[in-house]
């Protein structure tokens, strides 16, 4: 079968991860098909809205689909509807029940790598904060990850992990701003994603908290900027790979429409902890390729 | 035979008070009315009249203390819904008419018939078609409120409380949007309802109406009882002297020489239409001139004036001042010119009620006191509004009063001196003494005269013919969009009540038409 | 005399012609929007070659279908000059309500009702506040906005919760004579309120206060019931809004549930002619408006748009109905 | 005689005391939230111990600082009777703008005037919209709700754009005599604002067309030039908001800036006694009800309450505080 047509349906076309993803998916499909029509939307985290969009994806007949899904179990009834209509979908960056194939970033492991650096760089002994985002799988894994590190040594002493920092630079600012003032003492913080954990670093350098440092998850290229500035308090992200994800993605829905089953249900992409010592060598989520 | 004392009175009110937050409106207040009379309710504006009306019909609650009986028994309205079922009916000063509704789902508001458990509007319609033929409506039931002229709105609001078997009818000031010819149509109807025994309190400002109608008329000052005159006892200065507590000594002010003082054309319309309620006016405005606009309601008098000033937008006409023409097609044009308009409505289009006294007069001016950067020159503004609330004698405790809280009268001065402070060439005045009381009433006589003296033109129109033909010097009459005829000044007809009537139902012809 | 009768005749003619033509403007304002609706359609038909295909008719009316139930009650707030805030988050409350309550072994069935439940007794509790203690509908169903959110996170404690089996599936993805149920639901929705409004005593009362509401009081309407019944109902409306989400997504999440659906909503309802100051409007027009928002959205991904231009054009497309049909309608009121 | 004088007498001194009450009610509706706000600053101090400190109050000063811009603009603007649900979007493209300015070799604070610019222009979309063509503004400003929400996402075609070497970053870090530089622009426009409301012909031409829109124009008021007025004024407050926030975060990105900010906005409005049929409010009441809201969420926080209360209960103080203020001033005009 001809690829023609593909639906994205994503959590917010204006986070950059999900733009890299969406470039990734294009330019692997141009690959095979320079004439190929791609429509990456965001549903702004609505499940009704994804589901929308699904079902509009089927009407305008795609010939995939990839999704990041609402929720790894809801989604099903969605997906299933698709592959009635004959359109393969492949869940990318969270996993998906009942889609052909998942190819996402191992979160778990992202989280434990994040704080297990934590955990060295405080010889295992500290109070900690963990400033939490929404509820969506990916961000819920990787908090998992960090509890489970933080868990087994019992010399972390978790402060606060119940505060949504919205995900984004200025929840992150906001709400580090209040967790500064509410605990006199934080060791280290551990934010879901960068932009928190840029915000909490800017909160930390204008409260002139610097006896912090922070790590994070994504590897976004804003935290390439921070990494490379000393003043800054972010020390390590667990990087993710939108665009090798996409791609990987793409060519195993490729795949599908000719037939051919993806050697595993779930491919998991191990993360990398990116620092300020192996900057230089990190290739970035924009690079070209 | 009314005031018979063996009759047991269908409403008495005793002892009644009303505070609102800094105003004693009411204190110990008393009333008694019989049924099968009609009760005037007489007082200056701010007396208290519509606060005591507003008790009776559950809109407000009285203090405590009072005591209020029906036909003997001693009963407590605790509400709009409780004072309807026991047979009283009121119709406000301010109309409270859904305007989004058709008339008959208003006279059947708040119990409207059904069956099965669906409105019957066909019925509504249907059953209150009488009532409206009754009063001469000429609009019918289904037709949509806001369609409808203030004089026409006050119709349905009548239709309304006649439908719903009143006992105790309460008109508040009902003919203030009504010309003659309505009013008189109102008054058989009166008469008629007072003979089925219904018992009807009066409130208004008209004395000439007063005489004609009432049986007995009660008298409010300042929030206190004064006293109640009988039929025989009724006279202008009793009335007055009670009213005002001081004689007044010439009502309908008019010291200018109507011949002397007027001067050349200062305004001339020329060709005036809309296409549709205006066709068609022209007329010349001299300087030192009261003209008076007659004609019945919805001859278009309102309309003209707002063209004149350029609220509307007009189809065809020109409008000279002192023979030079201006170009006038927004009302901001007008003001500049030194045109200013007195709207008829005047919560709607005149006044900012939730604004102080002291804003609303300054409110067309503070643009050439202020300074630099339109700053606001508040110390002048102040000074400006203390002058003017002693010039209109306002009752008001200060400036910074919000004019919401004034009674109707005063309102009306709030609204009048702020046009004043424009220092207009040409007043344009739509029905200038609606709900104003005697005293006020003769105030803005004054006003004008002085005004008139001073070498402005005033225009005023008028449903109220004693004023008419009081206070101008020429009138104009129009009828159907058309001005029709002309009395007075140099026609050499005098004017009179029966000319203009004759002119305005379009029954006789005693001149040419106008320019 | 004669001439004076004759005068009178003309006059009531002429109110006759002026009546006529109130009545004809209320049809366009009824109907204002339904020729942008059919423009928009042939417009994507014409560049997609899908849209009009009944499969998509079918979509497009089903996604349709949750705002057009949550824009009824949202008629009826406005029509009384108020506005409902709060009904996404009502919907993502009842979801939960309805996901949980499915679960109960054997009788799964009860989600519906308690759904609806929990719905009305939002809607009530946002009523209270606007009818006993006068707080403006604005700030009380921004409070609830915002409380009741938190309420459907705390509901699944932040998790989804789903069921796969759901006893009343049939209701988001069933078919009765080829048409969707939630599409019927919808329908229905509108006709009930349509009858409240224009055929019952109550509807008389809820275009009476939004009208002129010391009217309505002064003519003994108990203006606080109607008040009462209108957020009630905007409250049961989004607690089926929420069963119908349930059924449909067979999950609910008290996050991602309902966000911003008031917009839409409101958007539907104000697109349709309902004046925002009350007492003014119908739900046909609702109806129209909340058509145009979903074949919009599905339009759009239909002809391939991006995602980014999607918000510029439907932004776009809002202000020029509503402006294409103020200047059609010149001289109508302000709303 | 002599009765009549002192009766005279007597009527000024009854006079002079229903001044006095006139006055202070004034005061009471403008300062009216001013108990409930030092309430729960006592509250929050009881709990965590930390609320009063110098460095907390600069934070909540700070935080409150972005809000409180928006309300102003935002105060002007419901005045007149409107609304613009639009200042969110305005700000994220603003601070697209800022950032994106200040990447500008060697003249980076040119992001400033720029951004300041981009909102003035939405602003006077906006204004245009409602002035000339009479659109609702509910209706217009959503929906450049919509679209300015896709520019600002297309500007920087859906990535963060960031610069630590923000040459304006002192607005967002810096201090003067240990006040933020937040704190003094958000106070700077809460005071400009009041001179434009309380001391200048435009500000009387506010709060009349706000109050009887048809006597505002039949007494001559420019009213198109009002409403332009309020909207650019509030757009450009936006676009100060964005460089406020460009400034503060180094970075901007279009979709995840501004999400729902008009909603804090107008609660701020709200909040602080501004009607919401226009024509009644003031200015202080705004910075009040900003300060609530920036109170309630570092207060929360730093009593450790979790996201999900946090919620609730910040719905409920809003729902409670403007009840018990409508309990208070009882009889007061319903907003
Ligand atoms: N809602 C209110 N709040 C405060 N004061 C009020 C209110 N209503 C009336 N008043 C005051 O009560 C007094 C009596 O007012 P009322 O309207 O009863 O006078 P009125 O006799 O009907 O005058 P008019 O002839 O001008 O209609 C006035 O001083 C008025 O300012
Ligand atoms: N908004 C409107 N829509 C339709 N018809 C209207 C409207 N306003 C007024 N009319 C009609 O226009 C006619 C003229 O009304 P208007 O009351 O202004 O005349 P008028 O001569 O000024 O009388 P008066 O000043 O005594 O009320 C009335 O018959 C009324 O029905
Ligand atoms: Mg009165
Ligand atoms: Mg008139």
């Amino acid at each position: 079968k001809d690829l023609n047509k593909i639906g994205i349906s994503l959590g917010s076309m204006g986070n950059p991860f999900f733009v890299a993803l969406a470039n990734g998916a294009t330019n692997k499909a141009k690959e095979v098909n320079p004439n190929v029509e791609v429509t990456a939307l965001g549903y702004d985290y609505d499940m009704n809205k994804q589901f929308t969009q699904i079902d509009n994806f089927i009407a305008a007949g795609v010939d995939l689909i990839l999704l990041n899904p609402a929720d790894p179990k809801a989604v099903a009834p969605a997906i299933a509807r698709a592959q009635a209509a004959g359109i393969p979908v492949v869940a990318v960056d969270t996993a998906a029940e009942g889609a052909d194939a998942t190819v996402t970033t191992d979160n778990v492991q992202a989280g434990e790598i994040a704080c297990q650096f934590i955990v060295d760089k405080l010889g295992g002994k500290g109070d900690v904060v963990i400033v939490n985002g929404p509820q969506v799988s990916s961000v819920i894994d990787r908090v998992v990850g960090c509890k489970k590190v933080f868990g087994a040594n019992s010399g972390i002493n978790v402060l606060s992990d119940d505060q949504d920092a919205k995900g984004s630079r200025d929840g992150g600012l906001n709400v580090m701003q209040s967790l500064l003032t509410r605990f006199e003492k934080i060791d280290a913080v551990f934010a879901i994603n960068d932009p928190t954990g840029i915000g909490a670093s800017l909160a930390s350098k204008q409260a002139n908290r610097t006896n912090l440092f922070i790590t994070a998850v994504d590897g976004a290229p804003d935290i390439e900027a921070e990494l490379k500035d000393s003043s800054s308090l972010v020390l390590a992200s667990s990087s993710q790979d939108p665009y090798a994800m996409a791609q990987l993605a793409t060519q195993i829905g490729i795949d599908l429409l000719n037939g051919k089953k993806p050697e595993q249900q779930v491919t998991l992409m191990p993360s990398k902890l990116v620092t300020r010592d192996n900057i230089a060598d990190y290739k970035g989520w924009t690079a070209a390729r | 035979m009314p005031s018979a004392p063996e009759t047991t009175p269908i409403l008495e009110m005793r002892g009644i008070s009303k505070t609102f937050p800094g105003v004693k409106a009411l204190a110990n207040v008393e009333l008694t009315v019989y049924p099968g009379e009609v009760h005037a309710l007489m007082g200056e504006n701010g007396a208290g009249k519509s606060t005591l009306m507003k008790i009776l019909s559950g809109a407000y609650r009285a203090d405590a203390g009072g005591e209020l009986r029906i036909n003997g028994e001693v009963i407590h309205i605790d509400g709009p819904l409780s004072a309807k079922t026991k047979g009283i009916a009121v119709i406000y000063q301010e109309l409270s008419l859904s305007p989004n509704l058709t008339v008959a789902e208003n006279i059947y508001l708040g119990r409207e018939l059904s069956a099965g458990g669906q409105v019957d509007r066909a019925r509504m319609r249907a059953e209150c078609k009488g009532v409206l033929d009754r009063l001469g409506a000429t609009f019918g039931p289904g037709t949509v409120v806001s369609t409808l002229s203030i004089a026409e709105r006050q119709m349905v609001e009548i239709a309304r409380a006649i439908h719903a078997n009143a006992r105790i009818l309460v008109m508040d000031e009902p003919t203030t949007a009504l010309s003659s010819r309505e009013t008189d149509k109102l008054f058989d109807l009166i008469r008629t309802l007072r003979a089925d025994g219904l018992a009807i309190i009066y409130i208004s400002h008209r004395m000439a109406e007063v005489y004609e109608l009432a049986d007995r008329c009660s008298v409010l000052r300042d929030g206190s009882y004064v006293g109640t005159l009988t039929r025989d006892e009724l006279s202008a200065e009793k009335l007055v002297k009670m009213m005002v507590g001081r004689d007044l000594s010439k009502f309908y002010k008019k010291d200018h020489d109507a011949q002397g003082s007027r001067g050349e054309v200062i305004l001339s319309v020329r060709d005036m239409s809309d296409g549709h309620r205006v066709r068609g006016c022209s007329f010349d405005l001299h300087r030192g001139e009261v003209l008076c606009l007659a004609g019945l309601v919805g001859s278009g008098r309102s309309e003209l004036a707002r063209l004149i000033y350029g609220a509307d937008s007009r189809k065809t006409g020109t409008v000279a001042l002192d023979g030079k023409p201006v170009d006038i097609n927004r009302p901001i044009q007008a003001v500049d010119a030194g045109i200013v308009y007195l709207t008829e409505d005047r919560k709607g289009q005149g006044l900012f009620l939730d604004m102080t006294v002291q804003e609303n007069i300054n409110l067309q001016v503070i643009g050439r006191d202020a300074g630099k950067g339109g700053i606001l020159n508040l110390k002048k503004a102040r000074v400006r509004a203390v002058d003017a609330i002693k010039a209109l004698s306002i009752r008001v405790a200060g400036p910074i009063v919000e004019v919401g809280s004034l009674s109707g009268g005063n309102q009306q001065k709030v609204l009048l001196s702020r046009l004043l402070e424009t220092r207009p060439r040409v007043l344009i005045l739509d029905e200038p003494t609606r709900g104003v009381d005697i005293g006020a009433k003769s105030e803005i006589y004054r006003i004008i005269d002085d005004l008139v003296k001073a070498g402005v033109g005033v225009l005023v129109i008028s449903s109220e013919m004693p004023e008419v033909v009081g206070i101008a010097d020429r009138v104009l009459v129009m009828r159907e969009g058309h001005i029709v005829g002309e009395v007075g000044g140099t026609t050499g007809v005098a004017i009179t009540q029966e000319n203009i009537i004759a002119l305005a139902a379009g029954l006789a012809h005693p001149s040419a038409p106008a320019a | 005399m004669s001439q004076e009768t004759s005068s009178a005749a003309e006059l009531s003619r002429e109110k006759a012609a002026a009546n006529r033509q109130v009545f004809i403007q209320q049809i366009i304002r009824t109907v204002g929007m339904l020729p942008i609706l059919i423009l928009l359609g042939i417009a994507f038909q014409l560049m997609s070659g899908r849209f009009f295909s009944p499969q998509n008719l079918s979509i497009v009316t089903q996604q349709a279908s949750i705002n057009t139930v949550l824009a009824c009650g949202m008629t009826a707030v406005i029509l009384t000059g108020g506005i409902d805030l709060s009904v996404g988050s009502i919907l993502a409350a009842s979801a939960m309500v309805a996901v949980m309550g499915s679960l109960v072994p054997d009788m799964g069935m009860i989600g519906i009702p308690l759904a609806l439940f929990a719905g009305l007794v939002f809607g009530l509790i946002n009523g209270s506040l606007v009818a006993f203690i006068g707080l403006p509908p604005f700030i009380s169903t921004l409070g609830s906005l915002t409380a009741v959110r938190g309420v459907a996170r705390l509901l699944g404690n932040d998790t989804t919760v789903f069921n796969s089996h759901m006893p009343f599936a049939f209701i988001g993805n069933g078919y009765i004579f080829g048409v969707p149920w939630l599409v019927i639901i919808a329908f229905l929705s509108v006709i009930v309120t349509w009858i409240i409004l224009r055929r019952t005593v109550l509807g008389v009362h809820i275009y009476a206060t939004g009208g002129n509401e010391s009217a309505a009081r002064l003519s003994g309407i108990k203006v606080w019931a109607v008040f009462l019944f209108v957020y009630g109902f905007s409250g049961l409306m989004a607690g089926l809004g929420g069963v119908m989400s349930a059924a449909r997504l067979f999950a609910a999440n008290g996050t991602q549930l309902g966000q911003s659906y008031e917009l839409d909503a409101i958007a539907a309802v104000i697109l349709g002619g309902t004046s925002f100051t009350g007492g003014v409007g119908s739900i046909w027009g609702t109806l129209i408006g909340a058509l145009i928002i979903a074949v919009l959205s599905n339009g759009l991904v239909l002809v391939g748009v991006s995602d980014i231009w999607q918000y510029i054009i439907k932004g776009l497309v809002i202000i020029i109905a509503v402006a294409l049909d103020r200047v059609r309608s010149q001289g109508g009121a302000r709303t």
